[in-house]
């Protein structure tokens, strides 16, 4: 089973030379870590910067320089600054090549919730419904189960929506796994874990086909 | 050049009246309009409506509004960061419109450039969309949103120039450009005020004719929210 | 009667302090000669500058910078540049005061006509279809006749429009006229020309109020 | 950083096609892609549509590319300064859209920005309206205009970098900056070309991932077509 820094691990195998990539808040902020450093990769946060580097030293700190989730950050060389409409236009004109973000609940249809519990927590969905409209391909980072035991791979959303048919890859503690023909397929198990304990904590329905391979890392 | 400068937060804020809509550039508690808030503050105008990104904290920024109960709708894309705000929404004293941050961006954008519709695939599907238009373009569906319209435009820029001219620093530009000129009047703050000519005429990030006042604010505390480095 | 700089010289009277001016092709662009000096102007080109200049040196010309006439011109202090979005987002946003141009034909409901003559002369419209779209304040300025002797202010536009109901001011070599209530309204008589001559040279209705005063300048 | 550099113009329009749409910056003939011009006349590339605010003039320009009759259709706004293409259009050799330059400049900027479509006043009641919805926003008509599709945009900014981010110059600045990422593909020449990092990041015009191909241009005549001097 993987941490929250192992599942940003397998993601940053997805992340492909020549790829801009935006980067939510939470587990997906952690890839940035794990990239090859012989690939050309550049990170959009969508309040205006792409080339996005690490946190900043303390003598670096700017209040004028930080990501989506208000974190201070350093820009990198080659970088540049923009304002929202120009940022949303990147992601909303699908330039961004790779969108990560987490949910509170998939849906194997590849809907996404992440933004909203009726009558009790309500923080908005920022960006999210702009990325998750326009992109390509994205690439959801979650725990399999929410902290009550429940599975977040669902047959279909219970939570408000954020995007409908999406979803294209879900990494979890447990899998890697692919929306195909409205189910999930099992693509990876995380090292240790067995296909019966996917299926188990799976709500929605599961393709398992032959032998499914271990992540390798 | 057509001269824009007045020489306080108190002089521009002068004509803000109750029940008024504001835009308020910032993303978080970066380049938000610390002058203006506090003469909305001092002033205690009341029934606002506010198109505003973020909320602000509980003691900075909108949370200052929000204690004083100042605020009668947030029209905003992210709220998490504020525990009254939460508090005042979920008891339904605070009316709340929450939008896609793309489409806040671009509605903005719309009401500076006289754009009074626009199609977006952003919140299709979704509870965003209810009410709204939808058309498929290439397959796609997407939905109708319009222009924003507002009284004041509160904006916050690094540099500004005596004929309006401005420059924003970072991600502290975020919203500010796009609410430039998408308001009845557009308010701005600067850290540094110089003469027209000053500015390098190819590297201004907004022209003046957005811009209806200008003023150095009096201080900027610039509060970092989540303060983050390296080990 | 008014030559060409007499009628630009007039229209520099309708320009206030404070305004933002677009001035079109032609007699329009001679406008900026005669603004008193002693206000605050600025003139924008919808090229895609703000604080337009008179036209350069010969060391001063730049092929960088033109006017939407494509001549040589000068940035003041203060100016700035933009791109053509920005530029005609000012335009249709409302943002410019007053816009100034040309026509082959002015009808007395305000319709326009200044790009096109079928099978003939197509020039395109350029940005004049914007600017007479959205700006509050339109003033025409062209001779009165054409070249064969005809009447330019007529009941209704005969040549492929430009913009409907827009025009507010026709400033010609013979008269200043207000579009009011669907007609042309003489306000001013150029010097030495008479309200007979005005008369026979306008094919749309023309309002005569009164001792119509001479032009002052 | 993500390396945008090819070496040459023949490099980066190696895969022009007859037949394609291509999007040209520039008005006049200031700001325009000399560079990817001469090279679509040295590969004779037939059946063009061009979508460009102007025409070039006889001898210089998208009139190179007129004389060889390589064009099949033109969207313009303004073509006045050509006499071959008056002819060409008039005796029916050659397809013209004339469009509003506003409405040039922003469906090039909802190509680049993901904006299938938007409302805008101008031509509402001429031939421009004909055959397109209108909808009336606070009892002003307008008209709905949809975003360009292009194949490729060929670019003509002042400075650049490596990673595809561009500065432009004056007014040479014009469509340019719009037309970046409103084709499939968009190809930038450039005068000067810089290391990742040379340029300020917070006055870069267009963000390099806007940009698939650059290149130092070998030579630029900036031509001018109307020298005006002061007495």
């Amino acid at each position: 089973m993987l941490d929250k820094n192992g599942i940003a691990k397998r993601i940053a195998q997805e992340v492909k030379n020549g790829y801009y990539v935006n980067l939510g808040i939470g587990i997906p902020t952690l890839v940035a870590n794990f990239v090859r450093d012989d690939i050309e990769v550049e990170f959009q946060s969508e309040n205006g910067i792409l080339g996005m580097g690490p946190f900043p030293t303390e003598t670096q700190v700017d209040a004028d320089l930080i990501n989506a989730g208000k974190q201070t950050i350093t820009a990198l060389p080659g970088a540049s600054f923009f304002d929202s409409a120009l940022s949303f236009g990147m992601i909303r004109g699908q330039h961004v090549d790779l969108t990560i973000l987490g949910a509170m609940e998939v849906a194997q249809d590849g809907n996404i919730a992440n933004w909203k519990i009726p009558g009790k927590m309500v923080k908005g969905m920022g960006g999210a419904m702009d990325l998750v409209g326009s992109a390509k391909n994205i690439i959801v980072a979650m725990m399999h189960t929410n902290k009550a035991g429940q599975s977040k791979l669902l047959k279909s959303c219970s939570l408000p929506l954020t995007g409908v048919k999406c979803v294209t890859k879900i990494v979890t503690n447990l899998a890697v796994l692919d929306i195909v023909d409205g189910q999930f397929k099992l693509i990876e198990r995380a090292p240790g874990v067995s296909v019966e304990e996917i299926k188990k904590a799976t709500e929605g329905d599961l393709i398992v086909e032959g032998d499914v391979p271990e992540m390798k890392f | 050049m057509i001269t824009k400068t007045v020489n306080s937060v108190s002089e521009a804020l002068e004509d803000v009246q109750d029940g008024m809509t504001f835009m308020l550039g910032g993303f978080g508690l970066s380049g938000i309009p610390e002058n203006a808030i506090a003469e909305l503050v001092n002033r205690n105008i009341k029934d606002i409506t506010c198109i505003s990104n973020n909320a602000g904290v509980d003691d900075f920024g909108l949370g200052l509004l929000l204690k004083k109960k100042q605020i009668k709708k947030m029209i905003s894309s992210y709220v998490g960061e504020n525990a009254e705000f939460e508090r005042q929404m979920l008891s339904g004293e605070l009316e709340v419109d929450l939008i896609p941050q793309g489409t806040l961006a671009e509605r903005c954008r719309a009401a500076q450039n006289g754009v009074p519709a626009f199609f977006t695939p952003a919140g299709y599907g979704t509870e965003v969309a209810e009410g709204k238009e939808v058309r498929e373009f290439d397959g796609k569906p997407h939905i109708l949103e319009h222009a924003f319209k507002a009284d004041f435009a509160f904006i916050k820029a690094w540099k500004g120039d005596t004929a309006g001219n401005l420059i924003f620093k970072g991600t502290a530009r975020n919203f500010n450009p796009n609410m430039c000129g998408a308001a009845k009047i557009t308010v701005v703050e600067v850290e540094e005020l110089v003469e027209a000519g000053e500015l390098d005429p190819n590297f201004i990030h907004i022209p003046g004719v957005f811009v209806q006042r200008i003023f150095k604010g009096e201080s900027f505390e610039k509060r970092i929210e989540k303060r983050t480095v390296k080990d």
